[in-house]
C-alpha cells in the first residue's frame, strides 16, 4: 500500500562527507517496505525545485523509515539542511522489491558507492548467515557500512578504487574473488550502484549463470508509473520495448534489460 | 452542508460534477492514483494519448527538471487503441467521474481511425484530440501550428466520433485565436489549452542535450502565464467552451483560468508534486466560494474586468 | 595569469572582451549599476529601447512576479533619442566596454529615423533592434512576429545605419527560422533571441488583471528552456551570429547557450536578482575552462553533440 | 553610497502578530542610511522566489540595520523562519530619504500600520522634542510601537479602527486632533501606509498648506532605477509623467503625484 503523506523528521545527521541518513516518522511505508522499494520525498514546500527526490529505504526501524543520501545538487543540499521536528512530504514504499534466491541459498549483495543504501535494508533483513556483502568505494572517506546506519547483523567487505580500505580494485573484482571460494555457488546476486560497476556484476553473474537483480537509477517524475519519463530499454527476451523503473523496478533481473543502451 | 457551492459545470455538451480534470499524460489511466486519493471525487480523468497501434516512445532520457518546470520527451508511449479498450476501460468505466480518451495520430486518416474506433465504447465522456505534442517527429504538433491541418483534423475526428470533440491546442503558434478559431469552425465541442511549449536544456560537462530527443515540452508553474494568456485569447475569440491547463498548482492558479473564462481546468505536472493536488483544488474552491458567499463556480466563470 | 582562458570573442563585425553583455531593460543605461560594480569587465552593455520621441510608458502595475519569472508591461518607456544621445551616452561612451543601443520604432520609416539619428554618434558599438517588444499597441511584436515586416524593418534600419545592426527576434511565432532567415537575408549582422514570451496573470480577489497592461512580457529562468531550444533552431538556420538570452542565472546556463551555439549571451532579470550577475558569469566561465584546460571560450561555442 | 552584500542576521524575532523584527549586520549601510531609504533583500538562495523584497530601514542601531516586517506572503513567510547566524543578499540604502521640516519647526510623522517603520527611523533622528509619532492600527494586537524597536527617545499617540486602544479612529483623525491644537503649525507632515490613509493625510495637509512627504509602496524589481517597474503617476505641476518609487522616491511631496491615479 502507497501513501503519500508529511512526515516528521526524527534526525538527520551526517555519517561520512557529504553523505547523511535520515529517519522519516512512517508507521505505515515502515510496516509497508521490503528491501529495494523507494520513497519520493519533496525536499520543501517550493515550486523549485519542483519534482520529488526518489531514495532507497535504507532501513526499517521501529516506526522510521531511513534514507541515506548524498548531497549531489539543489535538492540533497536542501534535505541536508533539515532539522529534527522539520516535516517533508513522502511518498512510498514505491516500486518492485529484491526478489529471494531460489530455495534460500547463499547470496551475494553488491554495492557501488550510495548504490549501497537498498542493499543495507536487503542485508538487514536476510541477516549475515544469509549472504555476503561487498561493497566498493571510491575512497576510505567514502565508505559507509552497515554500523553508520545502526545495523549490527550485517557484515560488509570493501573495496576502494585506492586502496585506501579493504581490497585495493573494484566491487567485481571483490566478487570474483569471494565467488572463487564460495561453495555451493550463491544462490542469487544482487546489485546496486552505478551503470559500468552495475555491467560489470551482472557481466560475472550472467557468465556463471548465477540469476542476478540489479537495482537502477533514472530521473522520475511522478514515482507512480503515470509519466513513463523513467524508462529504460528492455532486453529483446520481453515483449516489450521500455521498462519504468519507477513501477517495473527498480529492481530488474539482468536479464531483462538491454545492457548495450544502458 | 446546506451552504455547500455548486461546483457542477457544462462544458458544452459535459456535465462534470467540478470544474477540475487530470491533464493527459500526467494522470496514467487512472489506476496508478487510485491507492492515493478517491478518484471519484475528480470532475473527469484525462487518460494518456492512444494511438492507433501502440507506440514505444522516445530514448531515454525523457525527463529533465528547470526552473519552476520540466521538460518531457515521452513520444507519445502508450498501449494502443486496442489495449486501450481491453486493459484500460473496463476499470476506468467503473469510476464515478468523466472519463476523456486523449488521442493521437500521424495522419489526419489515423485520427479519424482512432475515433472510429472509439465508437460505441462504454464509459467515454469525450475524446481529446491532440493535436500539438512536440514530442513526436509526424504529424503532432505539425497539425497543431496550422489553421488548416487543424481543421481538418478536427473534422475528420468530430465525423469519425460518436461523442463530444475537445480539441487540445499547441501554445507554439503566433496567434492561437487562428487556430482556435478554425478548429470552432471544424465543429469542436470545445478547445484544451495548452500543452507544452517546446523547449531544451544541454548538459555542460558532456556537452549533450539533456533529452535524448533533443528537444521536449515544457510544463508545470513556469509556463502558467503563458497558458493563461492564450487562455484568455482564445475564449475572447471563440464560443465554444475553453479548458485551461498549464501549470496549476494550487486552487488559486485554478480560479486565474476560470476567472479568465476557462470553463474547467485540467492539472498536469502539479500531481508529481503532489498527488493529490485536484482534490486540494477542489476543496480550494468550495473554500473560496464559500468565503465570498459565491453559491456556484458558475458565477465566477468569465468574470475578468478588463478595462 | 599565464594561463588565463581567453573570454574573446567575435559576435559578426563586433570584437567583445568576453560573451557576456546586460540585456536591454534590464540595466538601464549603465550607470544604475555603477555604484554596484566596475562596468568596464562586461562584454558590453545593451541599453534601454530608444525611441524617436520620449514614451511615458503604460500605466502601473508594470511587473509582477510569475514561479521563477516576472511578467513586465513596460511599455517601453524611454528618454527618446535626443535626451538618449544629450544625457545618456556621454556617460556611457567613457566606458571601456561595448555600448549596443537597443531601438524601436512605431513603423519601418521610424525605426530608420532612429537608426539615422544615431549616424555618427561616438561610442556606439552596434544597434540592436527590438522587432518584438509585445507591451506597446503600435508597431512591436506585430513586426516582429512576420517574416515580410521583419525584413523591411531589418533593411531599412541597416541602410540607415552607420555601425553593426543586430536584430532581436520574439519568441511569439510558430517557426523562429522562417524569421530567422527572413532578417538574415534583409541584411543583419547578427541576431538576438529571444525577447520575452507574452503572458498574463490575475488578482483572483479583484477579478482584474495583475498588470494595467493586461498582457506583460515573461522573462527569467522560467522561459530558459524556450529560449535554448530558440536559440539552437535559430544557429541552425542562419550563418549571421546568433547572441542568446533569457532567463541566464549563472556561468552553467550561460555555458548552455553557448554550447549551443550562441556566441554572446546578455544576462536579463537575473540583473534583479542579483546586480553582479554578469560579473559572476565572466568569472565562472573563466573557472570553467581553466577546470576543463580550455585555452578559449571560442573552443566551446556550438560544440553540442547532438546524434 | 549602495552596497550589496550578504549580511548575517544577527536576530529575527517576533514582535507582534504576524511583525518580525530582523537586525542584519552591515556597517555600510548602517553608515550611510538616512530614514525614508529602504534595503532589498533576496529572501533566500533559489529562484523561486526570483525578486528581492523592499523593506524600509526601520533603525541603525550599531554596526546593523533594522527592519520591520509584516508576514503577508511567501516572502515574509521565509524571513520569519530565518535565524540567527543566517544569511541573507542586501542592498541598500536605496531611495530618497524624508527631507527635513522648513528652519527646524515641529514635524508630524503619520503612520497607517507597517507604515509605521520608516518613521520610526525618522523619529530616531529626529527625536521626540522634533516630532509628533501619531499611529493607526486595525486592533490593539497590531500596534507596534518605537519600544518594539528598541527605541526609548520616541512617543506615539494611537489610533485604533476598533478601539481597543488609543483613540477610537484612523491616523487621519488622530492628526485632526492634534493640529487643532499645535501652535505654531507644524513645518512638514510625514506620511507612510495604505494608500487611502496617505490620501487623507495628504488632503488635510495640502489643505492647510502644510508640506507634506510621503513614502509609497510600489511593485519593485531591480530598486535602483533600471527597470521602471515601479512607476507612480506624477502631478501636473511636474514636467514628467511618471516617477520610480525606487529611485526618486520612495520618499514624494505630495503635490508631486497624481493622487487620483494611486
Ligand atoms: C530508485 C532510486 C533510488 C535512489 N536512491 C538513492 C539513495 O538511497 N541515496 C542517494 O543518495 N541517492 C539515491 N538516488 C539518487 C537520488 O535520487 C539523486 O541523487 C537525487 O535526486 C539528486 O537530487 P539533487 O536535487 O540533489 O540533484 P540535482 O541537482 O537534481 O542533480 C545533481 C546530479 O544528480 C543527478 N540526478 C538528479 N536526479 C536524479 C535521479 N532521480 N536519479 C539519479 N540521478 C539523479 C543529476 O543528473 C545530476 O548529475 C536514487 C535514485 C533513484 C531513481
Ligand atoms: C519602498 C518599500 C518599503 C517597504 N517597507 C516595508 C516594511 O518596512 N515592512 C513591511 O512589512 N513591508 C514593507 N514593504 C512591503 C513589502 O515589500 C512587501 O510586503 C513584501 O514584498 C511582500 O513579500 P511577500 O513575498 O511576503 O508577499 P507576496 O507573496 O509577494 O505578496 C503578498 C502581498 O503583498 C503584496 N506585495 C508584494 N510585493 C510588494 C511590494 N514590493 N510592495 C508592496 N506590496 C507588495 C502583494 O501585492 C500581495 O498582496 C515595503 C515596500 C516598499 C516598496
Ligand atoms: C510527462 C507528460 C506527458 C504528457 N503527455 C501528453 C499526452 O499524451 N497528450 C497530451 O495531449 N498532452 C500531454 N501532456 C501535456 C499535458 O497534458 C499538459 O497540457 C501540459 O503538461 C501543461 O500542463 P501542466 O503545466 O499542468 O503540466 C503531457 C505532459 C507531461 C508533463
Ligand atoms: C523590465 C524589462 C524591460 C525590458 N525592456 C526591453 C527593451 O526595452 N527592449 C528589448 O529589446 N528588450 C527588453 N526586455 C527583454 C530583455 O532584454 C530580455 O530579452 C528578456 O527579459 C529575456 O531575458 P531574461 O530572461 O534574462 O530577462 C525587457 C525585459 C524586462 C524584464
Ligand atoms: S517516474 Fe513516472 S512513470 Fe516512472
Ligand atoms: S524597481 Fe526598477 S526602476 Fe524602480
Amino acid at each position: 500500500m502507497i501513501t503519500e503523506q508529511t512526515s516528521q523528521i526524527a534526525f538527520n545527521k551526517q555519517v561520512a562527507s557529504r553523505v547523511f541518513l535520515m529517519g522519516l516518522k512512517s508507521p505505515e511505508m515502515r510496516a509497508a517496505a521490503v528491501p529495494g522499494q523507494f520513497v519520493m520525498i519533496r525536499v520543501r514546500q517550493a515550486m523549485d525545485p519542483l519534482l520529488r527526490r526518489p531514495f532507497s529505504i535504507c532501513r526499517a526501524d521501529g516506526d522510521l523509515i531511513l534514507v541515506l543520501y548524498r548531497v549531489v545538487g539543489r535538492g540533497t543540499e536542501i534535505l541536508s539542511e533539515m532539522r529534527q521536528g522539520d516535516s517533508l512530504d513522502v511518498m512510498g514504499p514505491l516500486g518492485r522489491g529484491f526478489g529471494h534466491p531460489p530455495d534460500g541459498r547463499r547470496a551475494i549483495l553488491t554495492a557501488g558507492g550510495m548504490g549501497i543504501a537498498p542493499l543495507l535494508f536487503l542485508g538487514d533483513s536476510v541477516g549475515f548467515l544469509g549472504c555476503n556483502l561487498l561493497a566498493g568505494f571510491a575512497s576510505s572517506d567514502q565508505v559507509i557500512g552497515p554500523d553508520r546506519v545502526g545495523l549490527l547483523n550485517v557484515e560488509m567487505s570493501v573495496a576502494t578504487d585506492d586502496g585506501t580500505l579493504g581490497r585495493q580494485g573494484t566491487v567485481a573484482d571483490l566478487m570474483e574473488e569471494h565467488l572463487s571460494h564460495m561453495d555451493p555457488e550463491p544462490g542469487m546476486v544482487f546489485a546496486c550502484g552505478p551503470i559500468p560497476m552495475l555491467k560489470a556484476i551482472a557481466a560475472i553473474a550472467m557468465r556463471r549463470d548465477i540469476p542476478c537483480q540489479v537495482s537502477l537509477e533514472t530521473t522520475m517524475a511522478c514515482g507512480l508509473g503515470a509519466c513513463q519519463g523513467c524508462a529504460v530499454k528492455a532486453s529483446g527476451r520481453r515483449d516489450r520495448s521500455y521498462w519504468h523503473v519507477c513501477r517495473e523496478g527498480p529492481v530488474f533481473d539482468a536479464r531483462d534489460l538491454d545492457w548495450g543502451a544502458l | 452542508m446546506a451552504n455547500l457551492p455548486d461546483l457542477k459545470i457544462r462544458v458544452g455538451p459535459l456535465n462534470l460534477k467540478n470544474p477540475v480534470l487530470t491533464a493527459s499524460g500526467t494522470f496514467g489511466y487512472g489506476a496508478e492514483f487510485a491507492p492515493l486519493m478517491d478518484l471519484n471525487r475528480l470532475g473527469g480523468i484525462v487518460v494518456k494519448g492512444i494511438s492507433l497501434r501502440p507506440r514505444e516512445g522516445n530514448q531515454p532520457p525523457r525527463i529533465v527538471e528547470t526552473p519552476c518546470g520540466m521538460l518531457n520527451a515521452i513520444g507519445l508511449a502508450n498501449v494502443g487503441l486496442e489495449a486501450f479498450l481491453e486493459e484500460k476501460l473496463p476499470r476506468l468505466r467503473k469510476l464515478r467521474t468523466a472519463v476523456i480518451v486523449n488521442i493521437y495520430g500521424n495522419s489526419v486518416e489515423e485520427y479519424g481511425e482512432v475515433a472510429a474506433g472509439l465508437r460505441g465504447a462504454d464509459g467515454i465522456s469525450a475524446i481529446e484530440v491532440n493535436i500539438s505534442c512536440p514530442n513526436v517527429k509526424q504529424g503532432g504538433m505539425a497539425f497543431g501550428t496550422d489553421p488548416d491541418m487543424s481543421a481538418r483534423v478536427t473534422a475528420r475526428v468530430v465525423k469519425a466520433a460518436d461523442r463530444p470533440v475537445i480539441v487540445k491546442l499547441s501554445p507554439n503558434v503566433t496567434d492561437i485565436r487562428r487556430i482556435a478559431m478554425a478548429v470552432e469552425d471544424a465543429g469542436a465541442d470545445a478547445l484544451t489549452l495548452i500543452n507544452t511549449l517546446t523547449g531544451m536544456a544541454v548538459d555542460i560537462e558532456r556537452r549533450v542535450p539533456r533529452l535524448a530527443n533533443v528537444s521536449g515540452g515544457l510544463s508545470g508553474p513556469a509556463i502558467r502565464p503563458v497558458a493563461l494568456y492564450m487562455v484568455r485569447q482564445a475564449v475572447k475569440a471563440v464560443r465554444i467552451p475553453v479548458i485551461g491547463v498549464g501549470g496549476i498548482m494550487d486552487y488559486r492558479d485554478a480560479l486565474e483560468f476560470l476567472i479568465a473564462g476557462a470553463r474547467a481546468v485540467q492539472v498536469g505536472t502539479a500531481n508529481f508534486v503532489h498527488p493529490r493536488t485536484g482534490l486540494h483544488i477542489i476543496d480550494g474552491l468550495t473554500d473560496f466560494c464559500r468565503a465570498y458567499d459565491i453559491p456556484a463556480i458558475e458565477h465566477i466563470i468569465g468574470t475578468l474586468k478588463e478595462k
